[in-house]
Parts: structure tokens; C-alpha cells; sequence
């Protein structure tokens, strides 16, 4: 069951990722690339990490991808690409054999590597225990992505001021 | 003897020339005329100075006994380098006082006729500088005691020749007649540089290097027949190119661009003479070298009828003494060439006046038919200008060698000579030259009695306005004439030979520059200077061996010479009837001779075959090293290695697209390909 | 005792004073670049009334620059390098006097340039040191490249560019056997030295030393330049800057010539042995050849400068000869080239301020309208084809008189390129100066200047001196030339004996030598021990 | 049971399939969201490490990579709104001069 599941995800986060680069429009890119944070939100509950399951889709399904959907809609995009398509294609193609190659032989030499996870208390991944670690041994750098955050609020409220 | 002046007689004319030089470049940008007048009395002071300069060395010789004729000074030293030690060195001696008396004296008569014939020309100082100049390096060319210094007179006179041909140089063929001429007298002067380096290396061998005549004259036993000969047909080569003979005499017809005095100076009197001279000077080496001997008369008298056949047919007044001047020198050549340098220098003597004469007279008539200088165009000038006249049939019949003028006993002497002293490699060969040279006298008394017909006898051909404008010579143009006919009429007496009961005095006193002469030819390196106290005694002792061969001689000296005078008599007696008492015959004649008359008048297209085969395909080997050979093959080659260096950047410039995408697509690659060899 | 220093850098305080100035004080800036010159000039002209006779290096200035390596700051004028110190300092105030008016954009650069290639140039005809040399070789290389590069004519790029290459393809090589030499013989002696007498002293193995002279001739030849390596010299003469063309037919082309006298024949006599044949083919080929392409130029600076190649053939010929008329005729006819040459560029650089070309074709006539210009250059022009009695004429006779000796046929060859420098040389005169006046703008062309007059002055005045009474400079050559006759010469008696190293050393004569049998005795010294070792004296120090 | 390679195999496809997007793409949004899937692809390697090991300092990290990518995302379509507005285009080939 879990295997299944996992493929079935796999097979869609590839799909929609292999879709959203080769799409012209910026929009059904952003489209394929929700579904491909979903996926992997799928994945993430799959191994038991339940808050990164709620985070990923509030994060990237929601907020990141309502922002660039928001962005896409403001300016208007419509499909422009200015190289030949051709070039492209040959460095998919050169990529995805290279891909491909790697992708079996990392699997060959990786297959057994803690094939078998090992077992976990029923509150693991869950808010409590990530909070824990989160507020004790990575205090700093939550308390530097404050900054850093802070940071952001500023820069993005300068950029749109000086956009005017 | 040593004497502190010499210096002066080269000195004085290169001082004049500076001055006129001084004064011609500071008047090239004002308006006022240059002060003309002060600049030719100047310009004719300096080779006056000379003159005088020269009889008082002449003066100083005569007071010395024969063995003892020399006078020297040495100024500074000049290349020293190893083993070479040169000083600018001037010495006199018998054969350098004849040629710096008739130099020096020459050449200031036409320094004052020049006054006369140049006296409305604008560049009037700057030919002055030039004409001065060119004396300067006339004078140490004759004075120089050493072989190199005799080259940069040499070469000097050559710049000077250079100059004053090309000296109306707005008329581009003037400029390249200028310029053909020093470059023909390179082709000759590289002959000489080349002597120069083998006698020295020569000398250096046999212990005592040195470039001086004296140093030569004294280890003349270092120099082995093969190398003497080598040496000398080298600097036959020089004398080839400065003496205008076969085959470097093509720029002397040209050399007639120049103003006349200067054809008269130097491409008759003086320069054209310096080859005889030097060959003269090297004697010695002549001596022991029977090949080069040969060859230097055998050219000289094949150079004579040459020039004496295209004389002929030329329509140019000063062409026709050109020519006739290269066939001159032919005959001065044969002289030296048979061994008789005392005759040959007798002729280069007085023909320096007859000729000089010539060509005077031939620049008053120019000069009075506003520079007409066609003879088809001319006729008739006798009763316009007498004087020119009766100075230029005298100077004629010098040069044709009518007793008892003066060409007549020079010309006439190197006819015997050449007919009497036997040729130690071709038997025959004193036989021909005297032929030849016959043949070409016969030629010389044709062409110049068919000049003065053509130009001074019957009637006039040209416009009529010009010859009623035609005038007398002005005074300082006929002076020097007068004066030249004299010499023409007189010198000739200074070597009247025994056979005519005369005592030949030119020889006598040139006998001690050429005293080992008479001997080394028979008895290699030995000389006769210890056993004659005087120079008397050696000239009767050569005199009487050249009458032991003159009995070989097919005719005896009187024989000769009227054979020899009938052929001038003929000569003249056919130009005459042919030019002046029948025209028509001498048209008809030239029609039904018509392939040799166009030969003749196209100077046996010699300029021509030159220039097709060897000018023209120089320049185009020049062109094809240039532009083949420079540009495409060498740096071709070096375009080739940039190329291949370019070659590689082209196929790395795909690479520096300047897209960072690209730059990083590659890192990615690499990354895949890394990790898929690492695992 | 330091006057060769003062000679080397008084262009260079003088460049600094320049870069001081404002750029738009271009009188000013011409005029200090000018007093700079100037006062090296006079410097220079001090060495010459204390210049002794006996052969050995003077004025020796002597320190200790990088000991660790044996690299000294060693400077030393003997007397085949004073009359190349002092040419040099006489063309540094003419090639300011030449550009004066042909420079008018960026006036401050083009005079530091100039002042800094004045003190790369006296640099390497004075120091003794390899390393040093070889510094002062790349340092003369590096402004003539700003100079064609920035001021000069059209394929201004392409010249300095291939310039450079040239350039640099050889010295590299150069630096490469100056190292290997240094450690060759540190190997054999134990410490490290670049000093030039102590290598010329040391043995090294003939084998190597034709490689070693292989790498040196080829820079220097390079440089002078011998054909066919000459192309990049018609380029760069035709694009740079009259001032630029001066300088490099001047001084920068006695660069390769004087490497040859100094450092590649006396280091490598061996070498030089095997080379002879080989290098002075190529010399009389480069002098016929560059005559004959010369005579077919369409473009003065052109012609100029294919009369270079020829004439700089005749330079190698006869330092090649390895007698002393040929080598004092080499050294002379460097001095010559560069007065005449230069005189020559100047000459095509009035006309070009004048018209803005260089082609004979737009000339013509031109005696009638600038009789004074029409003077000098047919002046020049007599110089340069060795007319007698002026300059030209002693060093080709010279010349040719050594070469002779060692070549009798080449020598021939040789001596056509006298003809051939009379024809290129007179058919460009006539072309230019005679004949009717062919194009109306040449009718009203300017006479030369009182400033231009002054600049031909010192170079028409030493061409007729230097023709009539050369023996001052020959003179002071003697001594030197004996010295490096006897280098030169030296090793074919040592090959001889080969085995016995220690014959070697008194044999050489020079009192440089005798330290050196101390340590070649005491060679295989560690490296550590040796380099605290004194270095050898040297002989001209006081 | 799914085992750890095929999380890392799976989150190496994801990683290249967004690395090409990012070389290949000229479209700035694309290129921007392309990065986005490659910083999820890393994601997924922790959370997968995390899980098999048995420690949650993966998750911690998972966790701060999600701010930066907010973050990141925030200021990043701030500037292509501004190039926008510039250039009327979001084509990152046709901002090669820097000194506009």
C-alpha cells in the first residue's frame, strides 16, 4: 500500500515537474507546480512528518503559489520564450539520458542503504517534538530566519516604493 | 717630400662650394635674386686657386730629379680597425700633376664659361655649389694615395654626376638620366669594393696590409697571377662604369641631360677619364695580370667602334659627342690595356681639351637656338658664329686626328702602341685592335665632319626667327673656347713621338709613375727603378725594347700612322661630300640602308635588351618577393600559427556565450558526469 | 660612482615629473619630457671625456639585488655599448623634437611612454646582469606597444600586436635558456649567479651551448631583425608614430645586435661556431632581400624600413664576422642606421604632418616648393646608401672588409645590396623630390621649420663627422671589440683540451676569471654554503 | 517498505528536472518556480534522511528552507514586477547589460 502510494506520488510529482519546465506559458507551469506540491506533501506524510505535510501545503501550495499566480495575473505573461526550442530540447534530452543513467545506477549502489526505517514514537514529526528540537538546539537559527524574514518585509516593501 | 699644402688644392673648391651651397639654401625662400655675379666670380676661384695650386706642385716636381717626383701630405687617420690603418692621404707624382693641371685647368674654364651659359638659369648658385663640389671630389679622387680614398672622390665625383645631370630635375627624364647614372657607376664601384677587400686580405697575408698605392707597389710579389687578375677585372668593372665602356656605357648618352659645361667638365674632360686613371695608377697590377690586360683592350676597342657606329646616326648635337666620347675613352682603354698607360694617358689629355672644345662650342650654338638641340634643325651657323666655328672645326679635326692637332699624336700613338706590343695570349690580337681602332677613326672623322656640315654649314632648317635671333657667344663663353682650340691646336706637341723626330716629353715625365711597368710585363717583380738613376735612360731602354717588337709589327710606325691618316682624311672627305655637298645622297643612302641606319640610330636597342632583360625582370622578382614571399609566405606562416590559435578560440567561443544558463548548464553536466564515474 | 645609474632613470624621474602635470599643459609637459632627455644626453655625454681605453667594463656600479638567487643590480659601460648609451640618448631629445607637432592627444602618456622607454633602452645596453637585462628588455618592449598601439596610424592594433608577439615569442625563449644556464651552472659551481662574466667564464658544455645560442639568437634575432623574421618590422614602422619609428629603427633594432655582441656570442663562442654559416646566410639574404623589396614600396615609411632589414643585415654580417673591422663596422653602422634611418623617419613624418601621407605616389616636385627638406633628405639619403666620406660608407666598408675574410662569396652577395640601396634609395628621392609638381596641394607645402631644422641639425652634423674622421669612435671600440674578439675565439682553443677544465681559466686573461678557477675547483659545494660564498669581483671595479 | 533510495532517487529527479528548468528556461517566473522545485527536491531528501534515521534535526531544516523559499519568493517576484515594469518583460536573456 505504501509503495503504491508512494510510485503514485512520484509518478505525479516527476510528471508535473517534467510539465511544468517544458510548459510555455508561466501559467500552467504554476498550475503543474501546485500539483507538484502536493505530491511531495504526500510524500512528507508518507514518512511521517506531519507538521512539513501541513507546512508544505500551506506554504508552498498556498501562499508561494498564490503570490506567483498573483504575479503571473498583475503582468499579464503570456507564453514568451525567446530561445529556440531546439537548444532546449537537446539539453532535455542529453539531461534525461544522463538522468536516467545516474537514477539506475544510484539506485544499484543505494538499494539497502536503511532500506527499513526505523520504528518511531506516535508523536514524531508531529508539532510537539519538532517544536521541541526547533526551540532548543536550532533557537539561533529560527531566531536568524526572523531576521531574515524581517529583512524581506523591508526589501519587498522598498522594491514596490521605489516601483512607484 | 712633404709638403703642407696640398690640402689646399682640394680644400679651395670645396670651401667655394660651401659658400655657393651657404648662399643658395639661404636665398631658396626670399624673392630678392641671389647676388649671381659674386657667386660665379667665387664659384670660379676656387678651381682657379687649384690651378694655380697645381702649377706650383708641377713647378715643385720639375725641380726633383725623375726617381724623386713625388709630394705628399697626410692629413689625419681615417678607418683604422685591426690590422687596417688608413690616413686621408694626398700625393703627387707625375701622373697626378698632368691630371690635376689639366683637371684644375679645364675646369675653371668652364667654371667661367659657366658664368657665362648659366647666367639666366635661377638655380645658377646651386649649380655652382654643385660644379665646385664635384672639383673637390675630382681633385681628391686624383690626389688620393690610397685605394679607398680614390674611392670616395670617386664616388664623389659619381654624386656630383648624380646632381648636376639630374639639375633641372622638374623634367622627370632628366631626373632619371641622373639617377641611371649613379647607379650604373654603383654596378661599376661595387667592382672596386670588391678589389678593395681582396688586396687587403691579400696584403694582410703577405704581412703588410694596407690599402695605400704605395703598400701595393712595394709587396706587389703578395699578389699571385689568379688573384692580380681577379683584382684587376674588377676594377675594370669601376673603370667600365665610370669610363662609360661596354658593358656600363649606356648612361653617358643620357648624362647629356645635364647643362652643357657639365658634359663638357665631366662627362668628356675630367670624370669619364678617372677609370684610365685609376687603371693607370694600378698599373703595377695590370702588369701581372695579362688576362685583365687583354680583356681591358679588347673592350676598349670594341667600345670605340660601338660608340663610334651609333655616333653616326644620331640627330642629337650632344648625343653624337657623346657617343663619341665613349669611343674615346675606347681607345684611352686600349692604350692602358696593351700597356701603354703613357699613351693612353696622352690621349685622355688632350682629349680632355678638344673634347671639352666640342662640347663648349656644342653649348654656344644651344645657347644662341634657345635650346635647340636636333641637327636636322640647324645648318648654316658659320656666318652667325665664326668664332664657335673655326674653334669647333679645329677641335674636329683634333679628335680625328689630323696632324699635326693634338688628337693626332695621342690617337695615333695608341694606335701603334697597340699595333706593336705583342699580346702574350692572343698573337693575333694587336693586329685587330689596330683595325678596329682604325675602322673606328675612320667613323669618328665621318660623324664629326657630318656634325659640322649638318650644324655649321650649308643652310639653315629650322625656324627662321630662331636663327635670326642667333648670336655670337657672349665674351665668357668664347674665352674659354679660344682657349681650348689652343690647346686643342698646341698640347698634342708635349708627345710627339721619336719616330717623327720628336722627343715624346709627356712620357718622359710620366715615366716614373709607371717606371716598374716597362719591365714587369717581360720579368715578374723585377724592377728596373735600381738600375736607372734617370728617367732618360729607363724610357730609351723600354723604347728600344718596344723596338725589338715593333719589328714584329706587320708595319712600321710611319706606315701606320698614314694608313691611319688616310682612313681620318677618308672619313672627313665622306662627311663632307655626303652631309655638306650632297644632301640627297646621304638621304638616299640612309633609305636604302635602312635596317642598319634604324640599329645604328636606335643605339643597337642595348637600353632596350637591359631593360628587358634585366631591369624589368628585377623589379618584377622584387615585386613577386614582396608580395608573394613577404606578405604571403612568411606571414602567411605567421597567420597560420594565429590561425590555428584562433582556431581553437573558435571552438571554445560557443562556450563564452556570456549566458550564465549556459556557463551553468555545462557545470551541471559536469557535476552528472562526475558523479556517474564516481559511483 | 653613479652615473650610469643617473643615465638609466633620469627619464624616468623626468617621466614622473610628467605624470604630475596637468594633462592640458602639453608645452609644459612636451618641455619637461625634453629637459629629461636632454639631461640624459648630457649625462651621457659625461662618460666620454673619463672613458678609458682598456677595454674592460667602466663606470661599474655593483649591488646585491635578490643575493638569495645571485641576481644583481650590476650596471657596466664598456666600449662596444657607450656609442649605443650614447645614440640612445641622442634620439631621446630628437623623437621629442620630431613629435612636437605630430602628437596631440594624450600629450602626458605619449611622454611618459617615451621617457620610459628611454630608461628601459639605456638599461639594456648597461647592465651586466642577466636578470636584470632581461627586466630592462621587457620593460623597452612594453611602451613601444602604447606607442604604435595608441598613436598610431590605421592597422595601428594589428602592428602593435604582432609586435609584441614577436617580440615576446623570442625573449621568452631567451628567459628560458637564461634560466637554464643559471642552473647549469649553479650545478657545476654550486652557487647562483646571473652575472654575465661570471657565465661567460664558466664552462659549459658545447652541446648545450647551441641550444642556449639558438634561444638567444632567435630574441635577438627577432629584434634586429634577420629575415625572415622580419615582418613584424614594416607593420610596426608603417603604423607608429614618427617619434615611434625613430625609436625603433633607432635604438630598439641595435637591441638584437647588441644582444649578440654582449651576451650571445661571448656566453656561447661554441655555439656562435655553429651558427656562423647558418646566421650570416640569413643576414645576406635579409640585406638583398630588403633591398629588393624595398625598391618596390608604394609607401615611404615602408620603403624606409625594408632599407632597415638590408641594413641591419649588413649589421649582423659583420658582427658575425668576428674580426674586429667587422665587428667595429657593425657597431659603427648601428650608430649610422640609427642616425640615418631616423633621420629618414623624421623626414617621412614632416611630410605626412604635412599631406597625411606617406604614398610616393602623392609626391613629386617636391625640391621646388621645400628645397631645404629636398637637401636633407637627399643628405640623409646619400648616408644611408654609404656614400664616401660620410658615415655610411665607413661602416659597410668595415663591414664588408671583415666579412670578407670569412666569406668570400656571401660577402659578394653581400656587397649587391650596396648597388641595390643606391637604386631603392635614389628612385624614391626622385620620385618625391623631382619632376614637375604632380598634385596642387604639394605646390604650397612649408619648408622645414627653425624647430625642425634644429632637430636634423645634431643628425646631419655627426653624419658627415662620422664619415670623415670616424677614428674617435673607432678608437674607443678597439680595446672592447679585441676583448670579445678574443671571448669569441677563445673557446676553439678550449674545445681542444676540453678534459682538462682548469686550462680554462688562465687562459681567459681577464682578472674576472681567477675567481672563478676557485670556485669551479670547489664546486660540488651545498647550495647554502655557496650562496653565502662572495660573488667574484669584478675587474673595472675602482 | 519503501526504502531510502527511492526517496533519494525520487528527490534526484526532482533536483535535475529543476536544475534543466533553471538552464534552460529564459522565462523568469518559469526559472524562478524551477528553483523552487529544486529547493522542494532537497527538501524531500531531508525529511526522507530524517525519517530513517530516526532524527528530527531534518525536519528543523525542512523548516528553515521553507522560510528562506518564502522569503525568497517574496523578494524575488518584487524584482521581476519592477523589471517589468522596465523592460515590459520578464525574459531574463534580454537583461545582459549591466550597466542599464
Amino acid at each position: 500500500m505504501e509503495r503504491i502510494l508512494f510510485y503514485a506520488f512520484g509518478a505525479l510529482a516527476v510528471l508535473g515537474s517534467l510539465w511544468m519546465v517544458t510548459r510555455r506559458s508561466p501559467l500552467s507551469s504554476a498550475l503543474s507546480l501546485v500539483v507538484v506540491f502536493v505530491a511531495l506533501a504526500a510524500m512528507y506524510a508518507l514518512l511521517d512528518a506531519r507538521l512539513l505535510f501541513v507546512v508544505q501545503v500551506w506554504v508552498y501550495a498556498g501562499a508561494v503559489m498564490v503570490l506567483v499566480l498573483f504575479v503571473i495575473m498583475l503582468l499579464n505573461l503570456r507564453e514568451e520564450e525567446s530561445r529556440a526550442a531546439a537548444a532546449s530540447w537537446g539539453k532535455f534530452v542529453l539531461c534525461g539520458a544522463l538522468a536516467v543513467a545516474l537514477a539506475t545506477k544510484a539506485f544499484g549502489v543505494l538499494a539497502g542503504v536503511l532500506a527499513v526505517p526505523p520504528p518511531v514514537s506516535k508523536d514524531w514529526g508531529g508539532v510537539a517534538s519538532v517544536a521541541e528540537i526547533l526551540f532548543t538546539r536550532y533557537l539561533v537559527p529560527f531566531q536568524i530566519v526572523g531576521v531574515l524574514l524581517l529583512a524581506v518585509v523591508v526589501a519587498v516593501v522598498a522594491l514596490a516604493k521605489r516601483a512607484r | 717630400m712633404e709638403r703642407t699644402w696640398l690640402w689646399l688644392i682640394p680644400a679651395a673648391p670645396l670651401a667655394t662650394s660651401a659658400l655657393c651651397g651657404a648662399v643658395a639654401l639661404a636665398w631658396c625662400r626670399r624673392t630678392d635674386p641671389a647676388p649671381r655675379r659674386l657667386v660665379g666670380v667665387v664659384a670660379c676661384l676656387g678651381p682657379a686657386l687649384s690651378f694655380a695650386l697645381a702649377l706650383l706642385a708641377w713647378a715643385e716636381l720639375r725641380g726633383l730629379m725623375p726617381q724623386g717626383r713625388w709630394l705628399s701630405q697626410t692629413l689625419w687617420r681615417w678607418l683604422e680597425s685591426g690590422a687596417l690603418q688608413l690616413d686621408i692621404g694626398f700625393v703627387i707624382d707625375p701622373l697626378s700633376s698632368l691630371m690635376l693641371l689639366f683637371v684644375t685647368g679645364v675646369g675653371t674654364l668652364i667654371h667661367v664659361y659657366s658664368t657665362g651659359y648659366m647666367h639666366e638659369d635661377r638655380g645658377v648658385v646651386r649649380y655652382f655649389a654643385y660644379l665646385n663640389l664635384f672639383m673637390f671630389a675630382m681633385l681628391v679622387l686624383v690626389l688620393a694615395d690610397s685605394l679607398p680614398l680614390l674611392f670616395v672622390g670617386w664616388e664623389g665625383v659619381g654624386l656630383c654626376s648624380y646632381l648636376l645631370i639630374g639639375f633641372w630635375f622638374e623634367d622627370p627624364a632628366k631626373a632619371a638620366a641622373g639617377k641611371k647614372a649613379f647607379v650604373v657607376n654603383r654596378i661599376g664601384d661595387f667592382g672596386v669594393l670588391i678589389a678593395m677587400f681582396l688586396i687587403f686580405w691579400t696584403l694582410q697575408g703577405a704581412g703588410a696590409p694596407g690599402l695605400t698605392f704605395a703598400a701595393m707597389r712595394n709587396h706587389v710579389e703578395a699578389f699571385t697571377p689568379a688573384i692580380a687578375t681577379t683584382i684587376c677585372l674588377l676594377l675594370f668593372l669601376g673603370a667600365a662604369g665610370k669610363s662609360a665602356q661596354i658593358p656600363l656605357y649606356v648612361w653617358l648618352p643620357d648624362a647629356m641631360a645635364g647643362p652643357t659645361p657639365v658634359s663638357a667638365l665631366i662627362h668628356a674632360a675630367t670624370m669619364v677619364t678617372a677609370g684610365v686613371y685609376m687603371v693607370a695608377r694600378m698599373h703595377f697590377l695590370f702588369d701581372l695580370a695579362p688576362v685583365a690586360s687583354t680583356t681591358v683592350a679588347a673592350i676598349g676597342a670594341a667600345t670605340a667602334l660601338l660608340a663610334a657606329t651609333i655616333a653616326v646616326a644620331q640627330n642629337d648635337f650632344k648625343k653624337v659627342l657623346a657617343y663619341s666620347t665613349v669611343s674615346q675613352l675606347g681607345y684611352m682603354f686600349v692604350g692602358v690595356g696593351v700597356g701603354a698607360y703613357g699613351a693612353g694617358v696622352f690621349h685622355v689629355f688632350t682629349h680632355a681639351f678638344f673634347k671639352a672644345c666640342l662640347f663648349l662650342g656644342s653649348g654656344a650654338v644651344i645657347h644662341a637656338l634657345h635650346d635647340e638641340q636636333d641637327i636636322r634643325r640647324m645648318g648654316g651657323l658659320r656666318r652667325k658664329m665664326p668664332l664657335t666655328f673655326w674653334t669647333f672645326v679645329l677641335a674636329t679635326l683634333a679628335l680625328a686626328g689630323l696632324p699635326p692637332l693634338a688628337g693626332f699624336f695621342s690617337k695615333d700613338h695608341i694606335l701603334w702602341e697597340a699595333l706593336s706590343r705583342p699580346n702574350p695570349l692572343l698573337p693575333w690580337l694587336p693586329s685587330v685592335l689596330w683595325a678596329v681602332l682604325v675602322l673606328a677613326a675612320l667613323c669618328t672623322a665621318f660623324y664629326m665632319w657630318r656634325l659640322v656640315s649638318l650644324v655649321f654649314l650649308g643652310s639653315f632648317r629650322g625656324e627662321q626667327h630662331t636663327y635670326a635671333h642667333a648670336h655670337e657667344a657672349p665674351p665668357s663663353m668664347a674665352m674659354p673656347l679660344v682657349l681650348l682650340a689652343m690647346g686643342s691646336l698646341l698640347v698634342g706637341f708635349l708627345g710627339v713621338p721619336h719616330a717623327l723626330g720628336g722627343s715624346n716629353r709627356l712620357e718622359t715625365w710620366l715615366h716614373p709613375s709607371f717606371a716598374v711597368a716597362g719591365s714587369a710585363a717581360t720579368e715578374h717583380g723585377a724592377t728596373t727603378v735600381a738600375s736607372t738613376a734617370a728617367g732618360e735612360t729607363a724610357l730609351h731602354e723600354s723604347s728600344a725594347a718596344l723596338a725589338e717588337h715593333a719589328g714584329s709589327a706587320p708595319l712600321s710606325e710611319p706606315g701606320a700612322m698614314a694608313v691611319a691618316l688616310a682612313a681620318a682624311l677618308l672619313g672627313l672627305g665622306l662627311g663632307f661630300q655626303l652631309y655638306a655637298r650632297r644632301p640627297q645622297t646621304a638621304a638616299a643612302l640612309a633609305g636604302r640602308l635602312q635596317p642598319l641606319q634604324r640599329l645604328l640610330a636606335g643605339k643597337y636597342f642595348v637600353d632596350e635588351l637591359y631593360a628587358a632583360v634585366i631591369v624589368r625582370p628585377f623589379r618584377l622578382l622584387s615585386e613577386a618577393l614582396w608580395r608573394l614571399v613577404d606578405v604571403r609566405l612568411i606571414d602567411g606562416v605567421i597567420n597560420l600559427l594565429g590561425g590555428v590559435t584562433r582556431a581553437f578560440s573558435f571552438v571554445f567561443r560557443f562556450a563564452q556565450s556570456g549566458y550564465v544558463q549556459t556557463y551553468a548548464f555545462v557545470v551541471v553536466l559536469g557535476v552528472l558526469v562526475l558523479l556517474l564515474r564516481v559511483l | 660612482m653613479s652615473l650610469l645609474s643617473a643615465i638609466v632613470f633620469a627619464p624616468l624621474v623626468a617621466a614622473l615629473g610628467v605624470l604630475v602635470l596637468p594633462r592640458t599643459a602639453t608645452r609644459a609637459i612636451r618641455s619637461v619630457a625634453l629637459a629629461g632627455m636632454l639631461a640624459d644626453l648630457v649625462l651621457s655625454l659625461w662618460l666620454l671625456p673619463q672613458f678609458g681605453g682598456d677595454g674592460a667594463f667602466q663606470f661599474v656600479e655593483r649591488h646585491p639585488w635578490i643575493a638569495r638567487w645571485g641576481i644583481e643590480y650590476h650596471l657596466g659601460v664598456d666600449g662596444i655599448s657607450l656609442w649605443l648609451v650614447l645614440l640612445t640618448a641622442l634620439l631621446g631629445p630628437v623623437a621629442v623634437l620630431g613629435s612636437w607637432a605630430g602628437i596631440t592627444t594624450r600629450v602626458r602618456e605619449f611622454h611618459v611612454l617615451l621617457l620610459l622607454l628611454q630608461t628601459g633602452m639605456q638599461g639594456v645596453f648597461l647592465s651586466l646582469d642577466l636578470f636584470l637585462f632581461y627586466i630592462f628588455w621587457e620593460v623597452s618592449l612594453v611602451p613601444m606597444y602604447f606607442l604604435i598601439g595608441i598613436w598610431g596610424h590605421e592597422r595601428r592594433l594589428y602592428a602593435a600586436i604582432k609586435f609584441v608577439l614577436f617580440t615576446l615569442a623570442g625573449s621568452l625563449l631567451m628567459l628560458v635558456a637564461i634560466l637554464s644556464l643559471v642552473v647549469q651552472h649553479a650545478n657545476q659551481v654550486g652557487y647562483y649567479s646571473f652575472d654575465l662574466q661570471t657565465l661567460i667564464a664558466a664552462h659549459i658544455d658545447p652541446s648545450h651551448q647551441v641550444w642556449y645560442f639558438a634561444a638567444f639568437a632567435l630574441a635577438f634575432a627577432i629584434k634586429v631583425p634577420l629575415w625572415p623574421l622580419h615582418t613584424w618590422l614594416p607593420d610596426a614602422h608603417v603604423e607608429a608614430p614618427t617619434a615611434g619609428s625613430v625609436i625603433l629603427a633607432g635604438i630598439l633594432l641595435k637591441m638584437g645586435g647588441y644582444g649578440f655582441l654582449r651576451f650571445a656570442m661571448p656566453l656561447f663562442p661554441h655555439g656562435l661556431d655553429v651558427a656562423t654559416p647558418l646566421l650570416m646566410l640569413v643576414a645576406v639574404v635579409g640585406i638583398v632581400y630588403g633591398a629588393m623589396v624595398a625598391m618596390v614600396q608604394p609607401d615611404m615609411k615602408k620603403l624606409v624600413a625594408y632599407s632597415s632589414v638590408s641594413h641591419l643585415g649588413f649589421v649582423m654580417l659583420g658582427i658575425l664576422s668576428a674580426r674586429s673591422q667587422g665587428l667595429e663596422g657593425g657597431i659603427y653602422q648601428m650608430l649610422n642606421h640609427g642616425l640615418s634611418t631616423g633621420a629618414l623617419f623624421l623626414l617621412v613624418g614632416v611630410l605626412y604632418e604635412r599631406r597625411h601621407s606617406r604614398a610616393i605616389a602623392d609626391f613629386g616636385g617636391l625640391a621646388r616648393s621645400m628645397p631645404v627638406y629636398a637637401t636633407v633628405l637627399i643628405f640623409v639619403t646619400l648616408s644611408s646608401i654609404g656614400l664616401p666620406g660620410l658615415n655610411g660608407f665607413v661602416g659597410e666598408f668595415l663591414i664588408l672588409l671583415g666579412a670578407f675574410h670569412q666569406h668570400r662569396l656571401l660577402t659578394i652577395v653581400a656587397s649587391t645590396g650596396v648597388v641595390l640601396g643606391a637604386i631603392y634609395m635614389l628612385w624614391m628621392v626622385e620620385r618625391v623630390l623631382f619632376g614637375p609638381v604632380r598634385h596642387e596641394e604639394n605646390r604650397k607645402l612649408p619648408d622645414l621649420s627653425p624647430r625642425e631644422i634644429l632637430t636634423f641639425a645634431p643628425l646631419l652634423i655627426l653624419i658627415v663627422v662620422m664619415g670623415v674622421y670616424p677614428r674617435p669612435f673607432l678608437q674607443r671600440m678597439h680595446a672592447s671589440v679585441d676583448r670579445l674578439v678574443r671571448q669569441v675565439q677563445l673557446d676553439e682553443r678550449l674545445t681542444e683540451t676540453t678534459h682538462s677544465p682548469g686550462a680554462n681559466t688562465p687562459a681567459l686573461g681577464a682578472s674576472s676569471a681567477e675567481p672563478l678557477g676557485v670556485s669551479s675547483a670547489t664546486s660540488n659545494l651545498a647550495p647554502e654554503a655557496s650562496a653565502a660564498a662572495p660573488a667574484p669581483r669584478q675587474e673595472g671595479s675602482p | 517498505m519503501v526504502g531510502l533510495h527511492e526517496y533519494l532517487i525520487l528527490s534526484g529527479l526532482l533536483f535535475l528536472i529543476g536544475a534543466v528548468g533553471v538552464l534552460t528556461r529564459s522565462n523568469g517566473l518559469i526559472l524562478f518556480m524551477s528553483l523552487e522545485l529544486m529547493l522542494n527536491a532537497v527538501n524531500l531528501t531531508f525529511v526522507a534522511f530524517s525519517r530513517y534515521t530516526g532524527r528530527l534535526d531534518g525536519h528543523v531544516f525542512v523548516f528553515l528552507v521553507t522560510a528562506v523559499a518564502a522569503a525568497e519568493a517574496a523578494v524575488g517576484l518584487a524584482i521581476f514586477v519592477n523589471l517589468f515594469r522596465l523592460h515590459r518583460s520578464v525574459n531574463v536573456d534580454q537583461m545582459n547589460a549591466m550597466g542599464d
